[in-house]
């Protein structure tokens, strides 16, 4: 196609031991909202950074305009109107706004006049940005506008964003697309990586799937239904979770005006969180990151310490007592990070398997390792949830992120906890991956345990929780049944828009 | 007790300090773009030697100061290559810099021990010199001292107005950020790495050239620590580097004169009064809260292809 | 083009070859400065490497010194080695080294002439507190205020150098002295408090066997025991290692506390024995030799071991080397720091696949 | 037989640091000039007085060396002990008081120097502010100060010491430093017990401010600031005792040389000194030099009042080797 505005031809690229593209071509049309969908490790970051200049391709060609495109920078990619969003932050917590932007551009305007354009276009997008503060201490979907703002000030040509909206509510996510669509109007074309099926079916016209690293299928994902895509990308049948909807029993754990100061500089406060959560319960936790999540995971599981009966198990203050003496009562979690949170990247499944498992599984007597029963243990994780992996001597970092997910929820698992608590339990694995841990979750609150689950993901959420709280800004509204709640109620329960006019097409000119 | 002339003392711990003022500025830019280099004692050293050295042989301690600050820069690089291309570990390779600078300044100043150092002229601006106070204070320095006041000016608005700066910060604040977004983390790395060995060496320097002045093994005697105290002790900000050099300067100069002016306290406490007060002082910044350290700050950027 | 790729896991053949290709780059390198510096390369190397071992004029007495020079150095840098493991940098065991002999020496010398057996333990007690203590200022300045450690036990070794220097001239001075700094002589003069050699002409003292417990004792803690997983683990992943139930606060006080302690008999057992007295210099710089030895043993307690006499031979080599060559002291430091230098650059090799050109499709 | 004599030499410092080891240095050049291929001289520079002291000294007998000098305080012990088991080579320790069969003393009576120091000094000075740069508070510090004012006072009733502690013989930038603190608190005269360059370089700078060169003559900061020096000349003493080697004559002895035996030199008063102040004392290392004056004569009371000589008494070795107190007139405690 002879109007394409990118052309991609013959792409490969491959790291050691694994083909992360093989042979990749499609197209991308000016004005073009284009998915790329693919299961976790199918290649979709790899391909976007080669056309983002920051990897070279072994082979295959691009073209932009039908001229060889060859981007040996992400300065000469923005040359030539390519505009990236990253899947993990690519900003400077210590850095302002407005030093944020300028270090993303190639050419900033002199600081004042930057200031006075990112105030304009971020309202004009409804996107509002204070060019003077301090990125650290920005909410994680004002971090987002950050991002966005970055890219719309160079005019792209080609929009990419990696799993942009993960970390959005609703409200934000509608004035993400809005702003979206209007660019597509404008010509821009647009290259769009989700996980979450939905969002890619309400707003692209266009999809290519990747699957190890080969495009195994072309469709407009407007026609076809969520199930269909992920089916696609997996290249089998889904299996959806099932729940029976049993009693819920007795009060297992209560949280009564829980306060918390932030860890750090660029943390959040706890303001007088409250809940129960009975046996056979899942308590679902919607919020956009940075609004607590973490503390209160922190505050749960020991790392952080509160008044005695602010966080009570079976009745008893377990408040002051730190990660292990919970643990030895019964009550587990799992944080949203997995390298270097729920897991030691540097240390292998076994030694994993003994960071938590030690209290409940007796790994250790007299202080002492059993490394034996600590490697047994581990590949008990590793065999009853599937993690794929050459050993229990296999370095946490070496798996894949859906893999190492998948070892750390079943670390806990296992464990047989009574209350369990997790954060973003599939934040960022693939649907089958993600199918199952929710299956385990389930599971357990089937045998009798009680759930938190933390998770941005509403969908999620819906599928699984029997009661549904939101967490803004360190205040948790109070917890409702989740049947019959709508979309719309939640997001509001979430903060909403966070202070977001909804864009009006007609201001917007950059 | 006699009285101590408050004049004169600010007037020397200026000269005093001017030598971990230099290293601790170079050390904090260096810093500043994410890499810890415990070197600089070794830096400094090297300088010192390479300073007098060609000082003596050249008869112009321009030319010393020239080619002490290169010397300082060259030696950095083998810290740079093995840190930022080998991807050692910074502190142990720091140290070894130390190690090795010690050993390579004794060698090469063999054949200057016991000479004198070349003249270098002070300024004394005619009249501004004679105004009282402030006079001897701010107008009688040699020219270091008033390029070492320039050069805090100088980081100071690169960091903050420049772009240059930004990137060097951004560098030093998130490395994969800044590589994603295109921009040579181990170029702009060994830039600054030669630039805080450059002032290293010109640390060194003054001390060889100015204010000692001649050439003895070891005769930096710490100063390099001491620059990196400094710039913890400063938040990693210019202006502060120089309240940092210049207070530890100061009660140095202080201690002696409350010595020789015939003080009670203890010789003793006197003379490690110069460490306990940095102590204090870092305790009293990290009550504080220490905040400034930047967030890649000695850590190891690997960019995988 | 030739490209790093980092190994999922460090390779554990590689970690082992490193230190010894290290070696022979480094002799190599040296050999090319010695002769630049006018000396026989292979001369040199030989005085430095096999004299000390084998030489039948020098080797007799060298090689059980080599156990003297190096027990100290592998008591201190053992203790090091975990502190750096999980992330905690105490560079000033120099410090701790000193306060341990000044506290351990000046209890021994409150008891003269007493000849009791318990003063020996006693001062060994003492000595191991001296240094606990040093090292519990930066550790306690750490855990109530965040204060770097780095800093404030570097601060710390000038205030001790000072003590030392207060104490050789005033409170421990030897009374029959003549007025001279420096304390009694605790091995020679005061059998009840000195540490001599245990079996005769081979170097080996109360320190040197401290020393090899020490390097057990943190064998086994770091490999079995949940403090030494702890350790580890903090120096891996400081936040899961809180997740996992890790006190930073009583790590950093164990750490340092026991890397103080350590340092502080190193000091003790030098000044009863090898040294035989408190002087104003006694510490000839242990204390910062042991970093580089911890590293070198890439903070491995059996590699600390080898370290150490690896360290302890280039000192005596090197000695020989002045006297037997003339060849300066300069150039002896210069070579342990390329020493240094050659093996760190080497690790490059265990962390990371070396590529060149661009990787082969494989499918 | 043919081999040569071997002579050793323990160094404290390197000898580059141009005062205490440079002097020793030196004298072990001497040593080789004197006798060119008959003798063989090896050396080790910066050992520190430790562990490592015992071990270089044994490492340099096992050599084959004859004669060994330990040139530091803090090499007594070692070489007492390292001569036990090596009853055939001879050991001459410096500044020591220990000696053996094969281990002889020796050490200069600097003190003699200090004592022209002052009479220079007491006459030179107009704010009648004399500065002192002390290394560490041992009895040879003392002395030198004692002496010094007792013999600027002689001279200069009004005169006022001020004592500067440095804690160290060797460290540049430290002494530079305390030279400066004395001349900002009024001193016109330094004189420094401490071994570098850096005060004569900070009175240079200051202008006006006289300085004496320690250990070696530091002539190149004549003819001002250094007005004169006191030189450790031990070439003399290592030839003889050499000599003595060669010759099969050498017994430990127990030298405490002064000028008359050349191990003190008075380096050249420069003609920034007036020329009868310069007369007074080249009379005054005349007497010395021939013994008819003792610089510490009486009648000198103690700091604390109480008499120590009588009127026309000397003070005798034992007392003068251990001496840790002033004498009446200087202010301030020493250091413990
Ligand atoms: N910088 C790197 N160097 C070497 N290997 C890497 C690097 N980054 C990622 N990998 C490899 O990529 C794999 C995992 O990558 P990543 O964390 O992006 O997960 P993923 O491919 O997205 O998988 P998942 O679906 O499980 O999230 C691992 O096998 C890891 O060895
Ligand atoms: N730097 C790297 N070194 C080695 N292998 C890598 C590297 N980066 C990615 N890979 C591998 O390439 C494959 C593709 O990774 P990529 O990150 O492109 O996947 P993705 O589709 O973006 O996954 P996700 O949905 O988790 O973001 C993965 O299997 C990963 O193991
Ligand atoms: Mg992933
Ligand atoms: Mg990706």
């Amino acid at each position: 196609m002879a109007d394409a505005y990118l052309a991609i031809e013959g792409l490969t690229k491959a790291y050691p031991g694994v083909v992360a593209n093989d042979d990749v071509s499609f197209d991308i049309m000016p004005g073009q909202v284009h998915a790329l969908l693919g299961e976790n490790g199918a290649g979709k970051s790899t391909l976007v950074k080669m056309i983002y200049g920051l990897v070279k391709p072994d082979s295959g060609t691009m073209r932009v305009n039908g001229e060889l495109y060859e981007p040996a920078t992400p300065h000469a990619a923005r040359a030539s109107g390519v505009a990236m969003v990253f899947q993990h932050f690519s900003l400077f917590d210590a850095l302002d706004v407005a030093e944020n932007i300028a270090l993303g551009m190639d050419n900033p305007p002199p600081m004042r006049e930057l200031a006075a354009r990112i105030t304009e276009v971020s309202h004009a997008y409804g996107l509002p940005l204070d060019p003077a503060r301090r990125v650290g201490d920005l909410s994680a979907g004002e971090r987002q506008r950050v991002e966005i703002i970055r890219c719309l000030l160079q005019n792209p040509k080609l929009l990419i964003m990696d799993e942009p909206t993960s970390v959005l509510t609703p409200q934000e996510v509608d004035i993400l697309f809005e702003t979206l669509r209007k660019l597509s109007e404008e010509g821009t074309a647009i290259l769009y990586i989700s996980h979450k099926l939905d969002e890619i079916r309400a707003l692209c016209e266009e999809a290519t799937v990747l699957r190890l690293g080969k495009v195994v299928g072309e469709c407009d994902p407007r026609e076809k239904s969520a199930r269909e895509l992920a089916e696609m990308m997996v290249g089998e049948t889904l299996h959806t979770p099932e729940r029976e909807a049993g009693e819920t029993g007795e009060v297992l754990l209560e949280v009564t005006k829980l306060s918390l100061a932030p860890a750090n500089q660029f943390g959040t406060r706890l303001k007088e969180v409250s809940f129960t959560l009975r046996a056979g319960e899942v308590l679902g936790i919607a919020g956009v990151a940075g609004n607590g999540q973490d503390e209160l995971l922190a505050a749960l599981s020991g790392e952080r310490r509160t008044a005695a009966d602010a966080v009570r198990l079976k009745g008893d203050g377990i408040g002051r007592l730190g990660p292990n003496a919970r643990r030895s009562r019964g009550l587990l979690a799992a944080p949203e990070e997995r390298l270097g949170h729920a897991a030691a990247p540097e240390m292998s499944l076994t030694e994993n398997a003994l960071l938590t498992g030690d209290i409940r599984e007796k790994l250790s007597k007299n202080g002492f390792v059993g490394w034996k029963k600590a490697r047994e243990f581990a590949a008990r994780v590793i065999e009853a949830f599937d993690v794929r992996t050459p050993g229990t001597e296999t370095a946490a970092g070496a798996l894949s992120g859906g893999n190492l997910q998948k070892f750390v929820i079943g670390r806990e698992i296992l464990q047989r906890p009574d209350v369990f608590v997790v954060n973003q339990p599939t934040w960022g694995v693939d649907a089958s991956a993600a199918a199952a841990i929710r299956q385990a979750i389930l599971d357990l609150s089937a045998r009798g345990a009680g759930v938190v689950v933390i998770s941005q993901d509403l969908d999620e959420l819906m599928e699984i929780s029997d009661n549904f709280a939101a967490l803004n800004e360190g205040t948790l509204a109070p917890p409702r049944p989740a049947k019959g709640l709508t979309v719309d109620e939640i997001g509001l329960m979430m903060g909403g828009a966070h202070d977001m006019d909804v864009a009006h097409p007609e201001e917007a000119h950059v | 007790m006699d009285s101590i002339n408050p004049i004169l003392l600010i007037a020397s711990l200026m000269v005093a300090s001017t030598p971990i003022l230099l290293a601790a500025l170079g050390e904090m830019v260096v810093e500043k773009a994410g890499v810890l280099n415990l070197g600089v004692e070794g830096m400094m050293i090297t300088g010192a030697v390479v300073g007098f050295a060609i000082g003596v042989n050249s008869g112009s301690s321009v030319l010393g100061f020239a080619c002490a600050a290169l010397a300082g820069a060259a030696l950095s690089m083998i810290f740079a290559f093995i840190t930022q291309v080998l991807l050692s570990n910074q502190v142990a390779t720091g140290l070894g810099l130390t190690l090795f600078g010690l050993g390579l300044s004794s060698l090469i100043g063999k054949p200057y021990v016991g000479i004198k150092a070349p003249g270098f002229a002070k300024l004394d601006i005619p009249l501004l010199s004679d105004i009282p106070v402030l006079g001897p204070i701010l107008f009688r320095h040699d020219p270091m001292v008033y390029l070492s006041l320039l050069i805090v000016a100088a980081v100071w608005y690169l960091l903050t107005y420049t772009r240059a700066g930004l990137i060097l910060r951004a560098v030093g604040e998130n490395h994969s950020a800044a590589h994603a977004l295109g921009y040579k983390v181990v170029r702009v790395r060994f830039a600054a790495i030669a630039f805080g060995g450059a002032m290293a060496g010109l640390g060194g320097a003054y001390v060889s050239l100015v204010r000692v002045p001649q050439w003895v093994e070891g005769m930096t005697a710490g100063a390099g620590w001491i620059a990196l105290a400094i710039v913890v002790f400063a938040s990693w900000r210019p202006w502060r580097i120089l309240l940092g050099a210049y207070l530890f300067g100061g009660i140095t100069v202080l201690q002696l004169n409350l010595q020789a002016a015939g003080s009670s306290i203890p010789v003793e406490y006197l003379s490690m009064s110069p460490y306990l007060v940095t102590i204090l002082v870092l305790v009293i910044i990290s009550v504080r809260g220490n905040h400034g350290a930047p967030g890649s700050l000695g850590r190891v950027f690997h960019a995988s292809q | 083009m030739i490209r790093l790729e980092k190994r999922a896991a460090p390779s554990r053949t590689l970690a082992g070859l490193t230190p010894i290709l290290a070696v022979i780059a480094t002799m190599i390198a040296g050999g090319i400065m010695f002769a630049f510096l006018g000396f026989q390369p292979l001369e040199a190397i030989r005085t430095i490497f096999w004299d000390p071992l084998f030489d039948p004029q020098f080797g007799p007495y060298s090689r059980p010194q080599l156990l003297v020079k190096a027990g100290p150095l592998i008591l201190i840098a053992t203790g090091l080695a975990l502190g750096f493991k999980a992330g905690i940098w105490n560079i000033g065991a120099e410090g701790q080294y000193i306060m341990g002999a000044v506290v351990g020496g000046g209890v021994g010398l409150a008891f003269y002439p007493s000849e009791s057996g318990l003063i020996f333990p006693l001062m060994v007690l003492a000595g191991a507190l001296g240094g606990w203590a040093w090292a519990m200022i930066p550790a306690t300045l750490k855990t109530v205020f965040g204060t770097n450690e780095i800093l404030v036990s570097l601060m710390l070794v000038y205030v001790a150098e000072n003590i030392l220097a207060s104490v050789s001239s005033g409170l421990l001075r030897n009374p029959d002295g003549q007025g001279f700094p420096g304390s009694r002589n605790l091995a020679r003069d005061y059998p009840a408090a000195s540490n001599p050699e245990l079996i005769a002409n081979t170097g080996m003292h109360w320190g040197v066997v401290a020393a090899f417990i020490a390097v057990i004792f943190a064998y086994v803690l770091m490999t079995r025991h949940k403090m030494g997983f702890a350790i580890r683990l903090a120096g891996d992943a400081p936040r899961a290692a809180r997740f996992a139930g890790v006190s930073p606060s009583r790590l950093i006080l164990f750490c340092l506390g026991t890397a103080g302690a350590l340092a502080g008999l190193a000091g003790l057992f030098e000044v009863t024995g090898p040294a035989g007295q408190i002087t104003i210099d006694f510490n000839s710089g242990y204390g910062f030799t042991a970093i580089i030895v911890a590293f070198l043993g890439r903070l491995h307690p059996i590699g600390i071991l080898f370290a150490g006499l690896l360290m302890a031979l280039t000192y005596i080599g090197g000695e020989l080397a002045q006297l037997m060559l003339g060849m300066p002291a300069a150039a002896i430091q210069l070579f342990q720091g390329m020493l240094l230098f050659f093996l760190l650059a080497m690790d490059v090799f265990a962390n990371y696949r070396v590529r060149i050109g661009t990787p082969e499709v494989t499918t | 037989q043919d081999d040569p004599t071997k002579v050793g030499f323990i160094y404290i410092g390197p000898v580059g640091d141009g005062g205490w080891t440079y002097e020793h240095d030196q004298g072990r050049l001497a040593v080789e000039e004197e006798f060119g291929d008959a003798v063989e001289t090896v050396y080790q520079e910066n050992v520190p007085e430790s562990a490592d002291a015992e071990r270089a000294i044994t490492q340099m007998a096992l050599s084959g060396a004859d004669l060994i000098f330990t040139t530091s305080f803090g090499y007594m012990d070692p070489t007492i002990a390292v001569a036990e088991k090596f009853p055939d080579v001879k050991f001459e320790h410096a500044t020591g008081y220990k000696t053996a069969d094969n281990v002889g003393v020796y050490s200069a009576r600097f003190y003699e120097g200090r004592a022209v120091q002052g009479t220079i000094a007491g006459h030179l000075t107009e704010s009648n502010i004399i500065g002192y740069i002390g290394s560490f508070p041992i009895p040879e510090v003392i002395r030198g100060i004692n002496s010094a004012y007792i013999h600027a006072k002689k001279v200069n009733p009004d005169v006022q010491f001020k004592i500067v502690w440095a804690y160290t013989w060797f460290d540049p930038a430290k002494e530079a430093d305390a030279a400066k603190a004395l001349i900002d608190q009024g001193a016109d005269v330094v004189l420094q017990h401490t071994d570098s360059t850096a005060p004569q370089a900070a009175a240079q700078e200051a202008g006006g401010v006289y300085t004496f060169g320690q250990a070696s003559d530091m002539s190149e900061y004549a003819p001002m600031p250094r007005v004169s020096s006191i030189i450790d000349n031990w070439a003399p003493y290592y030839i003889e005792r050499t000599r003595a080697v060669m010759e099969g004559t050498w017994e430990s002895d127990n030298t405490w040389d002064g000028i008359g035996a050349g191990m003190v030199e008075i380096g050249e008063i420069t003609d920034a000194v007036p020329a009868e102040v310069k007369e007074e004392a080249l009379a005054l290392v005349e007497a010395i030099g021939s013994g008819e004056y003792h610089p510490f004569t009486g009648p000198i009371n103690k700091q604390d009042g109480t008499p120590w000589l009588a009127e026309g008494e000397t003070a005798d070795d034992g007392t003068l080797a251990g001496m840790d107190f002033y004498v009446e007139g200087i202010e301030g405690e020493i250091p413990n």
